[in-house]
């Protein structure tokens, strides 16, 4: 078999990155759209962590940068699912639907 | 929004506005639930975990058992009456016997009299004894229960060696006894007297201070004594909201009034001083039987009764302090063998209308506390 | 033949764990025998339980299969395995049918990183406690869509306060473990770690278990998660979810026959699971009582003795009740069972006493035995207190166990770098 | 190069990788249709955890210990949880028998592609797709990572990401605020 390399890990992330992309952009219900969010900020991540791999290749086993620019997306990931919920509780409260495209005023 | 405690009706069609606006979770409690105590069915309307309303639905253990006295003689009617509070049929039988004697005009002899004191008694702590087990699992503490069904069997025993049954004892008959004491009822009274003391300390070490016990009990379903006497609620729980009221002192019957005996009352009337009410009366219950038990009387066991029982034309209203509260047997005569009418008041149905106002507005776990505090018994309910 | 006696012998004599020392064989032999042990230990704790409290009742409990009902658990499964597996009409069949496992695979995963011993781990991680914290807070997933899966309000209900409920008190319990990870790396001898062979190895090295260090911060980081610990693993007095009384069975309601006893044993294997974080995090994981105190080599020998006289004494205990057991001829073959265990135990604790096994098996029969000691707690825990209401139980999680967690380690970092933040504070005031 | 020779002495070789690698890649991949692809949004949920999970092992198999367990801890483990709640509070039934895709949904798979299309061409047309990341690095043990990372977060002299990490808290207590507001009945 072939030896994995940092480039098999982008493919993935590529993928991954792409199918959130298109559940972001067709989805109706919000929470899956919320969802597909995760799974594109989770695409970044892989790439993020390969890199740091790689990058530890050339400078020594110390060069963790990707790892903690990982962790750190992971925190912005946790804010952004709490706060993207609460606005879906908000959104469901006065519309009583979960649906994107309904979301056509500001204010109500 | 309203205020949850307020007294106003359930309204089913309205629901009031929850989180999310959406319809609040409807749950029926029962009819086949463990804590329900029986078949009773509790339709809880929850917003989250908050009981916003609540409905009983009761006749689930209808047995017509005061239609069923109209087609029996007065003598035959009296062993149905321990089918309604099974767990205190003593206490019934007491009631319905002495509210026929009272339309006989007949008295029991002073020996029988005592031997109904220290039964009734006796059934009293079995009753309380019963609840505290089960009003304990039901807050989680899966202990007590074992301790007091321990008990609970001594009692049991006495009853059975006086009368042959344990639980649906037809002690009485109306006009005395229809048995003499065995040999040793009074040493076996005294035993058990003994015995149960330090259990009940017992009970209280394991309960009374426990932290989660309190927290779990107190503030928690709460009534005020006008709202109790409003709601026609009697018994430990009408005490406990600090309205000294008790049949025994109040309106003395059988010979209470020979005995010396406090009415223990709470002041919060919330679960926690209902507990402590109950199980003050469980001292107090052991009080009265020994004052009993060293003055049984001797001489007749059974007043003069005719052998056929045909009250005079008439209507008589007599109620007991049965071990959950008032139980009052009116019964109406056309001069036959059979009764006319017989209506029973029955305390777990009359206590059971306070659910909804002591519910209101607290959480599920609470409606579990509440109903075993009330202590209802379904079969008294129903009838 | 040789060369795989050597193999194994070229195990034992290794200091490593086998996942480190990447030995696939001694890896997948581990964790046969991790999770043989586990059910073992799930089967006990099933017949343990109930004797127990049946005790603490004034009643007997199981007595009838087998002697003293020590078969029980046995018959048990065998009923839960031939029931019926029913699904609900309206249940989403799929999560319904996958919700059991998740719970059990979470539930047994975490024992990859227990450490019974220096050696005896399946392997050792680099981030052995936050792994466990981790995998073990997976089975709040197996319950939430157990709940949800199941249509049903009771379900429902159960699965919400549970999810709530697991997901508060992780906080404090985090709270607490990273006090201690702290612990590890406050001293002159050793570098912080999350791995949980370091942890009791710090511990070693600072002769010290950690519910002691720096007295009473530890014994307080040990309560809280004493008291998480018990609401994580849902069960009395903090089982709401599963609250009988009130929400019938809770999440499993609707479950029955293997599918339940998924959720049965996937609750005991967690409870033995945070156990085993409490006893590796502050009861010093394998070391043997006292291992600052009675050094001398005298010492270590009596210790060692330890688990053979404990196994003997269980013997002796099984002979006793034999010859107890009534003497009509109905009871033969209990009596004949009972003595045969007894003489299992005994054959166990005899060879328990040659030098080898003994030394071998010290490790393991101390942390064990500090398991067996929790257990023995979250029994009692059932047998006395009543149940929490579900906003108290709220209360006591946040605004009790939170800012006690917080303020422990504050307080813990502060007394650990004491010394240098001294030294900070005399540079400052030179100055 | 031989990449075995690469491994530091003391480490443990790695085990079937490209097995591994491409297992969980396959599990990932087909967790995300699904996640995309579900009607019912606790299916998706369930799609994604499972991805989420084996994208913790791929970490661990890069090396990446302590991001795998704050993968599982915090991702996994809590805004899936939150994510389930959530669900449940609102009416899945409903949302469930309605349209699944919105009305722009040929416009989403035509931008998708045409990204699609670009990483393809990143990857494979240039030459330099493959000269970039060039295979057979020298891959690192695990035994420090945690520390490292600390280092890197916390240290005094080495910490380069304190500012950042104390910016995240920030953030973090905002989103909390939010999300407090957001859920509450009445602002």
């Amino acid at each position: 078999m072939l030896h994995i390399t940092t480039l098999h890990y982008l493919v993935l992330g590529a993928a991954l990155f792409l199918l959130g992309v298109i559940g972001v952009l067709t989805r109706r219900n919000v929470v899956i759209v919320l969802m597909s969010i995760e799974l594109i900020l989770n695409a970044v991540n892989l790439n993020l962590v390969a890199f740091s791999r790689y990058w530890q290749g050339i400078h020594g086993p110390t060069a963790l940068h990707g790892q903690v620019f990982a962790i750190f997306v992971i925190t912005d990931a946790a804010a952004e699912a709490a706060v993207g919920l609460g606005i879906l509780i908000a959104f469901f409260r006065n519309k009583e639907t979960v649906n994107v495209d309904e979301v056509n005023l500001l204010k109500w | 929004m309203t205020d949850p405690t307020s007294l106003s009706p359930l309204d089913l069609e309205t629901p009031d506005k929850t989180f999310l606006d959406a319809n609040e979770l409807v749950i029926n409690m029962g009819p086949q639930h463990p804590a329900t105590h029986g078949v009773l069915r509790v339709i809880l309307r929850l917003d989250g975990e908050k009981v916003m309303g609540l409905e009983c639905v009761i006749g689930y253990l209808h047995r017509g058992v005061e239609k069923i006295a109209e087609n029996r003689t007065y003598t035959m009617f009296n062993p149905y009456v321990d089918r309604m509070d099974y767990v205190a049929a003593v206490s019934n039988g007491l009631g319905y016997c002495e509210a026929v004697e009272k339309l006989l005009n007949v008295e029991a002899p002073p020996r029988a009299q005592y031997v109904r004191v220290i039964l009734t008694e006796l059934n009293r702590m079995a009753s309380h004894q019963l609840w505290l087990g089960t009003h304990a699992l039901d807050i989680g503490a899966i202990t007590p229960l074992f301790y007091t069904f321990r008990d609970r069997e001594e009692i049991l025993k006495i009853f059975e060696k006086y009368c042959g049954a344990r639980l649906t004892t037809h002690a009485f008959r109306i006009g005395g006894l229809q048995y003499e004491t065995y040999d040793g009822f009074e040493k076996d009274v005294k035993t058990f007297v003994a015995f149960v003391r330090p259990k009940i300390d017992e009970y209280e070490e394991l309960l009374t201070t426990n932290r989660i016990w309190l927290e779990r009990t107190k503030g928690v379903g709460k009534i005020s004594g006008k709202d109790a006497i409003a709601l026609g609620v009697t018994g430990p729980v009408l005490r406990a909201s600090g309205v000294k009221w008790d049949i025994r002192k109040a309106l003395p019957y059988a010979n209470y009034k020979n005995f010396d005996f406090d009415i223990p009352t709470g002041e919060n009337g919330d679960t926690y001083d209902r507990y402590l009410v109950r199980m003050a009366e469980f001292r107090q219950s052991l009080r009265i039987i020994e004052q009993a038990v060293d003055h049984i009387p001797e001489g007749s066991i059974m007043a003069k009764v005719p052998k056929v029982i045909k009250p005079p034309v008439g209507e008589i209203y007599h109620s007991i302090e049965a071990p959950k509260g008032e139980l009052g047997y009116f019964i109406v005569s056309d001069g036959s063998t059979q009764p006319y009418r017989i209506r029973v008041r029955p305390p777990s149905f009359v206590n059971l209308q306070a659910l909804e106002v002591m519910c209101r507005g607290q959480l599920v776990a609470d409606v579990i506390a509440v109903i075993g505090t009330l202590d209802i018994v379904l079969g008294e309910v129903d009838r | 033949m040789h060369a795989l006696m050597q193999y194994i012998q070229s195990y034992l004599d290794s200091d490593k764990t086998p996942g480190g020392a990447g030995n696939i064989f001694w890896a997948t032999v581990y964790i046969l025998l991790v999770f043989a042990g586990l059910s073992v230990a799930v089967i006990a704790m099933n017949w343990l339980e109930r004797k127990i409290l049946a005790h603490m009742q004034v009643r007997l409990g199981p007595m009838r299969v087998g002697p003293h009902g020590l078969l029980q658990p046995i018959a048990d499964a065998i009923k839960l395995l031939l029931k019926e597996d029913i699904i609900p009409a309206e249940a989403d069949a799929v999560v319904f049918w996958i919700a059991p496992f998740i719970v059990v695979l979470a539930a047994f995963t975490v024992f990859v990183v227990v450490p019974f011993g220096p050696t005896h781990a399946i392997t050792d991680m680099n981030i052995g406690i936050l792994f466990m914290l981790g995998v073990s807070s997976l089975s709040v997933l197996g319950i939430v869509t157990a709940g949800w899966a199941s249509n049903s309000h009771y379900p429902l209900i159960g699965a919400l306060r549970s999810s709530a409920q697991m997901v508060s008190y992780e906080v404090a319990m985090g709270l607490a473990v990273v006090s201690v990870i702290l612990m590890t790396s406050l001293n002159d001898q050793s570098t912080g770690t999350l791995s949980m062979i370091g942890i009791v190895q710090a511990q070693l090295a600072q002769q010290e278990w950690f519910i002691f260090k720096f007295f009473p911060l530890g014994l307080i980081g040990f309560g809280i998660f004493a008291i998480a610990m018990v609401a994580e693993t849902n069960r009395a007095p903090f089982d709401l979810p599963e609250a009988e009384s009130e929400l019938t069975a809770g999440f499993h309601t609707e479950y029955s026959g293997f599918r339940w006893s998924l959720f049965f044993l996937a609750e005991y294997s967690a409870m033995i699971a945070v156990s085993s974080i409490a006893v590796t995090l502050w009861l010093g994981g394998w070391l043997r009582p006292f291992p600052n105190l009675l050094v001398a080599p005298p010492w270590d020998l009596v210790f060692s003795l330890f688990p053979a006289i404990t196994f003997l004494l269980l013997a002796a205990m099984c002979f006793y009740n034999t010859a107890r057991m009534p003497k009509h001829p109905l009871f033969k073959v209990q009596t004949i069972g009972l003595a045969g265990f007894g003489v299992v135990l005994g054959l166990i604790g005899l060879i328990l006493f040659l030098p080898a096994v003994r030394l071998r098996v010290n490790d393991i029969f101390w942390f064990s035995a500090k398991v067996a000691g929790f257990m023995y707690l979250y029994i009692w825990y059932r047998g006395t207190f009543p149940r929490y209401r579900f906003d108290q139980l709220m209360k006591v999680g946040w605004k009790v166990l939170l800012p006690t967690g917080l303020a422990l380690l504050v307080l813990t970092a502060f007394v650990g770098m004491r010394t240098e933040l001294w030294a900070e504070l005399q540079g400052v005031w030179r100055r | 190069m031989n990449p075995a020779g690469m491994i530091p002495a003391g480490t443990n070789p790695p085990v079937a990788t490209p097995f591994f690698f491409y297992l969980l890649a396959a599990i990932m991949v087909i967790g995300g249709v699904m996640v995309i692809t579900r009607k019912n949004a606790v299916h998706s949920a369930m799609a994604l955890i499972t991805t989420l999970l084996a994208q913790a092992a791929l970490y661990l198999m890069l090396y990446a210990p302590f991001v795998a367990g704050v993968q599982i801890i915090l991702y996994a483990g809590g805004i899936m949880v939150l994510f389930l709640f959530v669900i449940m509070l609102i009416s899945v039934e409903r949302a469930e028998k309605e349209r699944q895709f919105n009305k722009q949904w040929p416009v989403g798979i035509v931008a998708a592609a045409a990204l699609g299309g670009l990483f393809i061409a990143v990857y494979t047309t240039t030459t330099k797709g493959r000269a970039l990341f060039p295979e057979g690095r020298m891959t690192y043990g695990e035994t420090q990572n945690t520390q490292q990372i600390a280092a890197l977060l916390f240290d005094r002299t080495a910490g380069q990401y304190m500012f950042a990490f104390e910016i995240a808290s920030l953030l973090l207590l905002v989103a909390i605020i939010g999300a407090v507001v957001m859920a509450k009945k009445r602002i």
